[in-house]
């Protein structure tokens, strides 16, 4: 077992190593050939290990990193169920996203960074997913932010795209800070870092360290998920690599957050107050997101918001207790959001880097047909058309939501349920406007280049799973096994029940939100409206301007914080550093100098001057020697 | 006692070694040659020298009477934290005689010598046991570290020079009448400068709040604390690249190795007073400095600032005084001379190809040479403090143990972190990405072989010291629960 | 004795601080070495007269030494008088007064 | 007549040099009063012989009816002073000659300074102090304007003529006063009796009169301004002798007031203490912004008088050991900076602006690098012997309780660190503007050496020394 875990590890980390010291000297192929082997080792690796270990939870000791005075950080491993399925997923969509990128990358030059810090992610995710230390999970934490980074920022030379990817890795690191503050706090409360003894420990907490601790997690949650309020970034961020964004800003990392507050349910279940505000983290991001991702023209942005949208479930569905409910969502979200993202890159590329729906049309249906099928799965599965996957995931959600009971909860289901109308109506949005019908705008060129065909052929278990994998864990009244569920019963905090409610009729509801949402899409934007109409409303119009910047959230931000921020640091080093702190030692030195300048200014050079000084020298002697006998 | 004065040799080797090399100025590759076998001779001295400070079974010291009429000894050990900064000088003293082989053409035997001549001078501060002979090798240090930026800097180097020295000077002189001040508080007839005996005997509490003043100063300008910090920017920004990496690198250590080792132990009545004035400085020092650091436009003041504000993490764990604050403070002393070591001599790198430090002359560099580029992006994620890297342990250490007592300071220092990352992206956002700058000439040479000699070691031990601190660490554990008693208002 | 110690010292006192207003108020050196010399004799009939009071031989002797003393400061003191006259042609003190600052 | 067949080897020293003055005018006479190169060699090798009598001279309490003190005291002032003429000396051959006025009386006059200063030492009798003082100023008079070519040598002469004879005046005035107050010549013993009389008025009077004839001499602020003027009016050789010898001596004098157990000093504690304060202060002021690189150590030594004359206040309780380490030092010291100031001299003029030493750390090593230790040994670096000095210093003002003028002091030191740094800093960081002819100059070279020797061997192992202060503690007034 801990070789296999050992292996899972080092495999991508290995690959990166290489990669990074020897990548300029391999060819292309080898690469290429390296860096997909290492993910699909470890995917291979990640299976046999949840074979093996199968419902057990295991604490694998691998290395131990530092320790003083009673702190102790470990690089060890927690394996149970809810890690080992995370793993299998994360390796397996991996996998498939290195070998998509060997034909996406197959014209640029950095082919040998990309996959180094492909590799490299691949092993900071696996750290996360694995680790039982905070410390260490921390490691994978900042180390994921820091591919992220890279990636984003991966071409360049154009400045705007780093400049994405700085504004990624600085609104994650203000999430981070929750994450240290936490890791402090459960050093100074628990005395350990350690995932399995903070659960044996966790009933010594009181509510209120629970309440602010479960706090500080969901501000770690939400700064790397992309959460309400520091989601700003993630659309920016799909300034990278497309089968990037459909690995790290879709699938893995984005979920990092949702992982951790699963993780650390246990925690977070001792104060209600700290899993209402996850909830409403959720509820109001969810909707928010579905809200700004009708208002998008660039089809990479449109997915980048329906994905912040869709992590809003999960958190939705954590704070209603149901952490298989968050676990079945993240599985199907990992899969149909890359499967999306892959195919709006495939399209994006055929057409010379066009990013605008309003630009495509059914010419591009028509010219890649398999691309197109793979695109309608995944939005299948988004909009939550029953029987996709995404239909059963999210209703699980939203059952459990209202099922939980209380005023709040209720609400948060109504806003869940709204953003799941929202939902099947920005999908097919984008469905009809880039599939169908002819382009409301002119399209830069109208040729299309064909793509590599194993391109797009890898992405076909992507598009099954995208269907099918509601059946991981399909509701009983849907005469389901409930595998997921069954799965993970030993996962602290797991095995949480809901009554109330009938699921059924939750189910149909949703069946029924779905339906409008479709509705709705199809009389706006469907292939029989006008491609006039089809085209984005007056961009003047305040609603569409609010809706297209995601209200104003990133302009707010910029106002408000960054540029206060940046005058501040100006202020600090001009007038502050410079202008008071120096300026006052400086001015001691111009002040020595000047009394310099007087005091020389008494040697005259004349006789008589230095004459007098004698006379009256005595004279004052006299005086002291006088007063002082007086 | 050892037989073989391996101290005193430590300490006096490169001296010997600065002797040869002005006595070869007239040849600059003999006196490359000489530079860097003393260096790398003192290395390998001091690696030999480090398991016997990290066992605890052996004593490494030497003593013998100097000026008997005022109790002055020249009394010399190693323990774990002295033996840790010296290895680390040594180190620092080879990639500095490295760097400069390409950048010093002008009097390489003075050059050399100097550069030598402070790595004795700062390995006798480190292992001197004697105040006296701390104070000695303390002031000593200026000298050749003022040559060193007065005669081979850029532009402002006087200015610079000059006040490098003042501000050091003033701490020191003060600290003289304090290092005086403690002998007499002594009584008559016992008096000595012995460490160990000023510690087991300290003074009454009003007398040491002076005395402890007197050293802060004087370790508060070397560290620098804000806001006595004014003197760093401008000798960073005008040294030449191994005098900035010694700089921040070694002798900024001296002042908080003086800290640690001599204010807190020898003055703990002042010590403990004292401790709410230092978080606040320590975190003034935090927040002032990154925020200037991200206003600069000059890339090595940017990393000047920035070591002041990694300074400043420092003076936090020493006044939260507990046995994982501690470590972590002591480790970072080691991890900060590292990772700003490498962003300096990568600067110097760079700007010799740019021919300018100024940000805006940078500029797509990665383009140009891919592999300094990796080598910058991994410096300044270290100085980030990205966990995997060395900075990470040390912060994380100083933090949560800080935070054990004072969650309040804790809090606030963890959210500096933000502000470390800011200014360090924009460190690599202005150097590596977007397009080189017009101003950038056509030869733009990839790292050359020396290069790689330098920067491969120092990026191996970043790389250790993030994944296996562990020994380092453990070296540590004797010199922190010898610490930390001595001080019993801060220790429970 | 028939003067009192007091008078003689004051007496001194005040030919004392004569000579150092001439040679202070004073231009020309030679009124400068005029001053000097009051001066020194003024120290003179001080020791004389504390001589005479304390009955010792030993402040007459000094006056002695005064007078050698005095007698070689005023012949160096005429030669760079001289030696000056020559270089500046002039005798004012204060024309001498390049070196300040 | 036992007593002095017993110890006749103390007044070896004295004989030394007053038959080394007359040898010089027998040899002049003899080369009929041309230049001739022997002066120089028979000077130095008396000024030396005198320091060996004086070194290898058995201690005893008096001589000459007990008006010189033959102690270890005395003894190790005389070394130093006659240590120090040798060096003025050597400085002066090379110097003279070059530029012509290398004659009989220049060296003669040296030695009869060195004589003077021997007395000053010695004098444990006004008489003595008087007539040792008059000696040194008259001959240093001369010295100062032996150079007839030198532009300010006149004015710089006529000067310190003018103020010296003033201030010799004050010390007589105030030693008659002293006398009358108490009918004792002796220096202890009539400071001790000062209060014994009832005129105790008349006494501080007198003591107030000598402490300015004494303070000019030593540049004590504020009667230090005539310093800058005369050390960069005289030749550089003959102001690095002013600048050590005539200090050291004098202070030797005063030290032996101070440790004569008189109440004067206590009465007078606040103005001696206004005065240490005031020199220390005043002087590195003016040092500050100084152009002049000779002016400034001008203003530097009054500073480090200022320093002494702290310890000075400290001796009664400290002792007398700092004193005599720091003028050990400070002579050393000196002499070497001003004569690496004279060795790096073009020939028609003495380099003073410090623009003038541009570049010549690299231009001329040797020189300019002794220059450079003995202002980092100025400025109280370590290891240099400053350093020690200065923490003998402090440590005795601390120590007596002088806990202010100590923190003025190192203020003090503080502000003088910059003005020697400005000097190196235009030697070693500036390029150079003009490349001084090399000239041969072995005697400056070997006095450079043994200072710059002297200053790291004293800062190093300052034991030997201390224990030499220690032996003379058993100290006779």
């Amino acid at each position: 077992m801990q070789a296999n875990l050992s292996l899972l590890l080092a495999l991508p980390l290995f690959g990166a190593l290489v990669l990074a010291l020897l990548g300029r000297r391999l060819s292309r192929p080898m690469v290429e050939r390296l860096a997909c082997a290492a993910i699909i080792a470890a995917f291979i690796a990640a299976l046999t290990a949840l074979a093996g270990a199968w419902g057990e939870t295991r604490l694998v000791p691998l290395f131990p990193w530092f320790s003083a005075g009673g702190f102790s950080a470990s690089m060890d491993v927690l394996y149970d169920p809810l890690s080992g399925i995370m793993a299998v997923m994360v390796t397996f969509v991996s996998a498939i996203i290195h070998i998509h990128s060997v034909g996406y990358m197959r014209g640029d030059e950095s082919y040998a960074r990309y996959f180094c810090y492909l590799n490299l992610f691949v092993f900071f995710m696996l750290v996360i997913t694995l680790a039982d230390n905070l410390a260490f999970l921390f490691l994978g934490w900042e180390g994921v932010g820091f591919c992220s980074y890279a990636l984003i920022g991966f071409w360049f030379a154009d400045a705007e795209r780093t400049l994405a990817g700085r504004k990624a890795f600085v609104m994650t690191r203000i999430g981070d800070v929750g994450f240290l503050i936490a890791m402090a706090l459960f050093f100074a409360t628990l005395g350990t870092l350690s995932l399995s003894g903070i659960i044996a420990s966790v009933s010594a907490l009181s509510v209120g360290t629970a309440t602010a601790l479960g706090l500080l997690l969901l501000w770690a949650a939400v700064g790397k998920s992309a959460q309400l309020p520091l989601l700003v970034w993630l659309p920016d961020a799909m300034a990278g690599p497309t089968p990037v964004s459909a690995l790290i800003h879709a699938a893995t990392m984005v979920t990092a957050g949702v992982y951790l507050l699963m993780r650390l349910f246990p925690v977070l279940a001792l104060s209600q107050a700290a899993l209402a505000a996850v909830g409403a983290v959720g509820a109001v991001t969810a909707l928010f997101a579905s809200f700004s991702a009708l208002g998008q023209r660039d089809i990479k942005r449109i997915l980048a918001w329906s994905t912040i949208s869709q992590v809003g479930y999960m958190f939705l569905g954590i704070a209603a207790g149901d952490l298989c409910g968050g676990m079945f969502h993240l599985l199907a979200h990992a899969f149909f959001k890359s499967l999306l993202f892959m195919g709006a890159g495939c399209v994006i590329q055929a057409l010379h880097e066009e990013h605008d729906i309003f630009r495509m049309g059914s010419r591009v249906r028509t010219a890649m047909p398999p691309v197109f099928l793979l695109f309608f799965l995944g939005a299948l599965a988004l909009a939550a058309v029953p029987p996709a996957s995404g239909y059963f995931s999210k209703g699980r959600i939203l059952y459990a939501t209202l099922s939980h009971g209380g005023g709040l909860f209720t609400l948060y289901w109504a806003m869940g349920s709204l953003a799941a109308i929202l939902t099947a109506l920005y999908t097919f949005r984008l469905v009809f406007v880039a599939f169908f019908g002819d382009p409301a705008f002119p399209p830069k060129t109208w040729d299309i280049e064909p793509l590599p065909r194993f391109m797009i052929h890898v992405l076909w278990p992507l598009g099954a799973l995208a269907l099918l994998a509601g059946g991981l864990n399909l509701p009983g009244n849907f005469s389901g096994a409930e595998w997921l569920s069954h799965a993970l019963r030993t996962v602290p905090g797991a095995d949480a029940e809901f009554h109330g409610v009938s699921e059924l009729a939750v189910s149909l509801a949703d069946a029924g939100f779905c339906a409008v949402g479709l509705f709705l899409a199809w009389m706006l934007y469907g292939p029989r409206t006008a491609p006039g109409r089809r085209g984005p409303a007056d961009p003047e119009r305040f609603a569409h301007r609010m809706l297209r910047s995601g209200f104003g959230l990133d302009a707010l931000y910029r106002k408000t914080v960054l540029t206060p921020f940046l005058a501040l640091s100006g202020f600090m080093r001009r007038v502050v550093d410079e202008g008071a702190v120096d300026a006052a030692f400086m001015s001691q030195g111009v002040l020595w100098a000047r009394t310099s300048m007087a005091a020389r200014r008494l040697a005259t050079g004349r006789t008589s001057t230095y004459l007098l000084t004698f006379l009256l020298g005595l004279a004052a002697i006299c005086a002291v020697l006088l007063a002082k006998g007086a | 006692m050892n037989a073989f004065p391996l101290l005193s040799t430590l300490i006096f080797l490169p001296l010997l070694g600065a002797l040869a090399t002005v006595l070869l100025s007239r040849s600059p590759a003999l006196c490359r040659a000489a530079a860097l076998g003393t260096a790398l001779a003192e290395l390998l001295l001091a690696a030999c020298a480090i398991p016997l400070a990290a066992d605890p079974g052996t004593i490494l010291a030497e003593n013998a009477a100097w000026i008997p009429s005022f109790g002055i000894r020249y009394a010399l050990a190693m323990d774990g934290l002295s033996g840790l900064l010296v290895l680390m000088t040594a180190f620092l003293g080879v990639l500095a005689v490295l760097t400069s082989f390409k950048e010093i053409t002008k009097r390489p035997g003075a050059y050399y010598a100097f550069l030598l001549a402070v790595e004795t001078s700062a390995c006798g501060v480190f292992l001197a046991k004697d105040l006296f002979l701390f104070y000695l090798f303390w002031e000593v240090q200026l000298v050749p570290m003022f040559f060193l930026i007065g005669v081979w800097g850029h532009e402002d180097r006087r200015k610079a020079a000059l006040k490098f020295f003042l501000f050091s000077i003033a701490g020191g002189m003060l600290m003289l009448l304090a290092v005086i001040g403690a002998w007499l508080a002594q009584p008559e007839g016992a008096r000595t400068f012995s460490l160990a005996a000023l510690m087991a005997a300290p003074a009454a509490p009003h007398v040491q709040n002076w005395l402890f003043a007197a050293f802060f100063l004087a370790f508060a300008v070397k560290m620098p604390i804000v806001p006595v910090h004014t003197w760093l920017p401008d000798a960073h920004t005008q040294a030449p690249t191994a005098g900035s990496v010694i700089l921040a690198g070694v002798l900024l250590k001296t002042g908080a190795y003086g800290l640690i080792r001599l204010a807190f132990p020898l003055f703990p009545d002042a010590a403990a007073l004292s401790v709410p004035l230092l978080f606040v400085l320590g975190l003034a020092g935090l927040y002032h400095a990154s925020l200037c650091a991200l206003a600069q436009t000059d890339a090595k003041r940017l990393v000047a600032y920035s070591s002041v504000a990694h300074m400043a993490l420092i003076v936090i764990g020493v006044a939260a005084w507990n046995a994982v604050s501690l470590s972590g403070a002591m480790l970072q002393m080691i991890n900060h001379a590292l990772t700003t070591g490498g962003l300096f001599i990568m600067i110097g790198m760079l700007s010799r190809r740019s021919g300018s430090r100024e940000l805006a002359s940078f500029g797509g560099v990665w383009k140009r040479s891919p592999v300094l580029g990796a080598f910058f992006l991994f410096f300044c994620m270290a100085s980030a403090g990205l966990p995997g890297l060395n900075n990470f342990v040390s912060e994380l250490l100083t933090l949560v143990g800080t935070w054990t007592g004072h969650p309040g300071v804790a809090a606030a220092a963890f959210a500096g972190a933000v502000l470390t990352l800011t200014y360090v992206l924009k460190l690599a956002q202005g150097t590596l990405f977007g397009t080189p700058a017009a101003t950038q000439p056509e030869q733009w040479p990839d790292a050359e072989p020396l290069e790689l000699c330098v920067l491969s070691p120092l990026a191996a031990s970043i790389l250790y010291l993030g994944f296996a601190p562990q020994a380092v660490l453990d070296m540590l554990r004797g010199p922190v629960s010898d610490f930390l008693p001595r001080i019993p208002q801060l220790f429970q | 004795m028939i003067v009192p110690l007091e008078h003689i010292l004051l007496l001194a006192f005040i030919l004392f601080l004569m000579g150092a207003v001439c040679a202070l108020a004073r231009r020309n050196l030679v009124m400068i070495l005029l001053g000097l010399e009051v001066m020194l004799n003024a120290a003179g009939i001080a020791f004389v007269g504390a001589s005479l009071r304390w009955m010792e031989m030993d402040g007459q002797a000094f006056v002695l030494f005064i007078m050698g003393v005095a007698a070689a400061e005023i012949a160096v003191g005429l030669a760079l008088l001289v030696y000056c006259w020559r270089r500046s042609g002039s005798l004012d003190v204060n024309v001498f007064s390049r070196l300040k600052g | 007549m036992t007593a002095v067949a017993e110890g006749w080897t103390p007044i070896l020293p004295y004989a030394i040099l007053a038959g080394g003055a007359l040898a010089v005018f027998l040899a002049a006479s003899l080369t009929k009063g041309r230049p001739s190169r022997v002066f120089a060699p028979i000077s130095l090798l008396c000024a030396l012989g005198a320091g060996l009598a004086a070194l290898c001279a058995a201690p005893q309490a008096g001589i000459f009816a007990g008006t010189l003190d033959a102690g270890p005291f005395a003894r190790f002032y005389q070394i130093l002073t006659c240590g120090l003429t040798a060096g003025a000396i050597l400085l002066l051959g090379g110097y003279s000659r070059r530029r012509g006025f290398e004659r009989d009386e220049l060296y003669a006059l040296t030695l009869l300074a060195a004589l003077g200063m021997c007395l000053l030492t010695a004098a444990v009798d006004w008489v003595i102090l008087f007539l040792g003082l008059e000696m040194l100023s008259i001959s240093l008079y001369v010295i100062i304007a032996a150079h007839k070519d030198a532009p300010q040598a006149a004015e710089a002469a006529l000067k310190y003529f003018v103020l010296g004879a003033v201030a010799s005046s004050f010390l007589l005035f105030g030693i008659a006063l002293v006398y009358a107050a108490t009918g004792e010549t002796g220096v202890a013993e009539s400071l001790r009796d000062a209060a014994q009389h009832g005129m105790e008025g008349i006494a501080l009077l007198g003591f107030s009169c000598i402490l300015v004839g004494l303070g000019f001499k030593i540049s004590l602020a504020p009667f230090h301004l005539w310093t800058p003027d005369v050390y960069q009016g005289a030749p550089a050789p003959v102001t690095a002798f002013l600048s050590t010898g005539s200090k050291v001596a004098v202070f030797a004098a005063l030290l032996r007031m101070a440790l004569s157990e008189s109440p004067l000093f206590a009465r007078m504690d606040p103005v001696l203490w206004t005065l240490a304060a005031l020199t220390m202060t005043a002087a590195p002021l003016g040092a500050m912004t100084q152009p002049s690189v000779k002016r400034m150590l001008a203003y530097s030594s009054a500073g480090h008088m200022g320093y002494l004359f702290m310890a000075l206040l400290a001796a009664p309780i400290a002792g007398p050991g700092p004193i005599m380490f720091y003028s050990a030092v400070y002579g050393i010291m000196d002499m070497g900076a001003f004569g690496a100031l004279s060795t790096l001299s073009p020939l028609d003029r003495d380099a003073d602006d410090i623009m003038d030493f541009r570049g010549m750390g690299f231009d001329r090593p040797y020189a300019a690098g002794a220059l450079a230790l003995c202002l980092l040994t100025l400025a109280g670096l370590p290891p240099t012997a400053g350093f020690t000095g200065k923490f003998f210093l402090f440590e005795s003002a601390l120590s007596a309780g002088y806990v202010w003028l100590a923190v003025i002091g190192v203020i003090s030191a503080i502000i003088s660190v910059y003005y020697y740094l400005r000097v190196l800093a235009a030697m070693y960081m500036r390029a150079p503007e003009w490349a001084p002819a090399r000239e041969s100059a072995p005697g400056s070279y070997a006095v450079l050496a043994l200072a710059c020797a002297g200053a790291l061997a004293l800062g190093l192992l300052p034991a030997p020394v201390l224990s030499v202060m220690a032996a003379s503690a058993p100290f006779t007034p």
